[in-house]
């Protein structure tokens, strides 16, 4: 990921430690020594905020992952290599994968799944079926001008890729928690996170993978 | 109900060109609230356009103008300190009416 | 508008477009309450531009006389900026019309002695579709179309 | 309300219009994107908001309140009753009330200390439901900032970095705007953080920089969103992102609003400003 230092002036003073190994929730945060989660800046945080709907005030409590993406971000410098790789292998150890071995539904289902953007905002009823959020972000059907490019095309994804186990597990995983790989990723962790269920997540697969789907017209 | 307007009307070349902006809801009769009844239809259907007394244009519109509705229009022969007036009907009998100097 | 005035419509030319509306057996939606004195409700109840044309009385014939300027693609079907003009001479009314709404006409511009044929307009479109400027020149009824396709942006959320 | 009518564009050339802009530049967009759709809107003029904007000035002339005063003594910055230019500099401090703050905030002050209204009545006639529904009628509040706002229009953005509290809403703005959080690991720059970038077909502004692209938007607040079909703040829509965050909702004029703000108006350092303008 690509991130353009603000005022390089104002990251260079910054000293920086190490990092809290475990949790790295906001209340530790601070202690680390970066000039990111400072005492103001925690009360920004504390006091700015109301829960709605499903959306409480937990939310805004950041995982290690986020935390150290956040703050590298900020200041404008790659996440160091040691951190990246344990946050990676971390998530990675914590992918479900299905029990019953069958990682493909329906194309269709996963094309609606794809196209619909809804799911887990304040005002979105909970219990609601959420959708995948796909095509806000990725172009996966061709000739469809609405598709968004903030990740890569996933146009042709089953045809250029096969489906040995490998590959399948990877898209999977990629998925289910995308962080896993890439421990800045932008990509939500729509398994992780349960924003979908394990057979939603089996529709979007068959969607990339099925040779009939519009992925791989 | 108030159906307030603004208009402008400038001189460009030999012509006057008017904008007017309209408030009006606009509905369609296709749409449903949020208790799943339908929305009336409430839109405008006939608009006359003025200089001083002369009408220089009249427009029919159907249900697919968009809410809070905005016309440009041009017309020859009109000079500064003309009055432009424009005033509309919907299908509910509501009327309103606006009128600007050309200037 | 006063009541009576309103009543006198209702009878007058709202009874006859629903009576049209009936007749075509269409349900007669837009055309119940009073219509506006010389609005054509059959015109608006039209479901094709093929079907508005008929009522206008005249074979539709592209014309690079005629223009339209609309985006290639809108964001939002609810608010679409239309603008429409003849060069034609002797153009005596312009109309919009998108092949693919409910209805098609959406809407029509008499034009007078002193009037440019030039307007512009912002329209709903229910999903992407053929935009038609036309003129009524004469007994000829010219057009240009324009494809604009209608999309939903944002996150959909 | 006074001059502009139609938009930024038109107002430059008497003889330009709609045809001449649109059908002179041309307009077949080589990327697939909808820009060309709003630059067509605001080119055209006509907005709705300017309706709000109207009301705002009513809303703002009237003697209300307790104290039977106007809001035309309100200090937005600049000196009491000033407000040509005054939005283009808000965010900014204020040392009566010690805080940075944003135009509505502003407002709510003056509605405090000029007016006399209670903060029970602000907290429930204001601060409570401060966002219409969307297609609904605006609020007091939206109005009243569409007003005051609307004096700036054509103006440049300063808003002022001189004063350490400023600085320092400017830097926990940056802060929130790299601030991952959430189910869905969002914070404002997964989006906004590079150029080219456009969610389905809506083009993002990369506000990470102040050469990102359009990383101006804050200039172009408050605005009429076709998709909302009201007139809606800077302050909304801040709400609505964080929404679509999957975060907490940020309250009413509150701290990482105002933040955000600041940095966003920062980032806009100089853009001309064009409100209300409109939106998807």
């Amino acid at each position: 990921m690509k991130r353009i230092a603000l005022f390089s002036a104002m990251a260079l003073s910054i000293g920086l430690m190490g990092c809290a190994s475990n949790g790295g929730g906001m209340a530790s945060a601070g202690e680390d020594g970066s000039t990111y989660m400072t005492k103001s800046f925690k009360e920004v945080i504390a006091t700015s905020f109301q829960a709605k709907g499903s959306a409480g005030l937990d939310r805004l409590v950041q995982t290690e992952a986020q935390h150290e993406c956040s703050k590298y971000d900020y200041l404008g410098k790659p996440l160091p290599k040691d951190i990246a790789a344990r946050i990676e292998k971390d998530h990675y150890s914590k992918v479900v994968y299905p029990a019953d071995g069958q990682y493909f539904g329906d194309w269709k289902a996963g094309l609606k799944i794809a196209e619909d953007g809804k799911g887990m905002t304040w005002n979105d009823k909970p219990g609601t079926p959420n959708g995948g959020n796909c095509i806000n972000c990725h172009q996966m059907i061709p000739n469809n001008p609405s598709q968004g490019n903030l990740g890569p095309s996933l146009i042709g994804y089953g045809k250029t890729r096969g489906n040995s186990e490998q590959i399948v597990k990877y898209t999977w995983a990629r998925i289910y928690d995308s962080t896993s790989f890439n421990a800045c990723s932008q990509m939500p962790p729509l398994g992780a996170s349960h924003a979908l269920t394990q057979q939603q997540m089996k529709d979007i697969m068959a969607l990339l993978f099925d040779p009939n789907s519009p992925v791989n017209k | 109900m108030a159906y307030p307007m603004r208009m402008r009307a400038n001189i460009e070349g030999d012509a006057v060109v008017v904008r007017v902006l309209m408030t009006h809801p606009e509905e369609t009769g296709l749409l449903k609230d949020k208790e799943g009844k339908i929305i009336p239809a409430h839109f405008i259907q006939t608009v006359t356009c003025k200089n001083n007394d002369k009408t220089v244009l009249t427009c029919d519109w159907g249900t697919a103008i968009s809410k809070n509705p905005f016309l440009e229009f041009r017309f020859k022969g009109g000079k500064s300190g003309d009055k432009v007036t424009v005033s509309w009907i919907d299908n509910k009998g509501d009327t309103s009416t606006a009128d600007t100097t050309v200037s | 508008m006063n009541q009576t005035r309103r009543q006198v419509m209702q009878i007058g030319a709202g009874a006859a477009a629903l009576g049209v509306a009936a007749s075509a057996g269409l349900m007669p939606s837009i055309a119940q309450a009073a219509d506006a004195p010389g609005w054509n409700a059959q015109l608006f109840e039209a479901k094709s531009f093929a079907d508005v044309a008929k009522i206008w009385g005249g074979t539709p014939t592209e014309s690079t006389d005629v223009s339209i300027i609309g985006p290639d693609i809108a964001e939002n079907g609810a608010v679409v900026p239309v603008g429409v003009k003849s060069n034609a001479a002797g153009t005596t009314a312009l109309g919009i019309v998108v092949e693919k709404n409910p209805t098609s006409l959406v809407a029509q511009f008499n034009m007078t002695d002193v009037s440019i044929p030039n307007v512009a307009t912002r329209i709903k479109m229910a999903q992407t579709s053929n935009v038609y400027a036309v003129a009524k020149v004469g007994d000829k009824l010219l057009f240009s179309k324009k494809e604009i396709k209608v999309t939903l942006g944002g996150c959909g959320g | 309300m006074k001059k502009r009518f139609i938009g930024i564009a038109i107002s430059a050339a008497a003889t330009t219009s709609f045809y001449a802009l649109t059908l002179g530049v041309g307009l077949t967009p080589t990327v697939a994107h909808a820009d060309s759709y709003i630059d067509m809107l605001n080119q055209m003029g006509g907005n709705p908001a300017e309706f709000n904007v109207s009301a705002g000035e009513k809303l703002f002339k009237e003697k209300r309140g307790p104290n039977h005063k106007s809001l035309e003594t309100c200090d937005f910055g600049l000196g009491p009753g000033v407000l040509k230019g005054a939005y283009a500099q808000l965010p900014r401090y204020f040392a009566d009330t010690g805080k940075v703050q944003d135009v509505e905030s502003r407002l709510v002050t003056c509605m405090e200390t000029i007016q006399g209204f209670s903060k029970e009545q602000i907290e429930k006639d204001v601060l409570k439901d401060p966002f219409a529904k969307n297609g609904g009628n605006a609020t007091d509040i939206v109005n009243l900032a569409a007003y005051v706002a609307h004096q700036s229009d054509g103006m440049p953005m300063e808003v002022p970095q001189n004063t350490p509290q400023e600085k320092l809403s400017f830097e926990n703005g940056k802060k929130f705007f790299w601030y991952r959080a959430g189910p869905y690991n969002f914070s404002c720059a997964t989006c906004h953080a590079e150029n080219d970038k456009q969610i389905k077909i809506s083009k993002l502004p990369n506000l990470s920089t102040p050469d990102g692209e359009k990383a101006w938007v804050a200039a172009t607040w408050p605005a009429y969103p076709d998709s909302q079909g009201v007139v809606r703040t800077l302050e909304w829509r801040m709400n609505d992102c964080m929404r679509q965050q999957r975060i907490a909702e940020p309250k009413y004029l509150s701290q990482v609003v105002i933040d955000l703000e600041t940095y966003m108006g920062v980032m806009a350092k100089g853009h001309k400003i064009l409100t209300p303008s409109f939106k998807r």
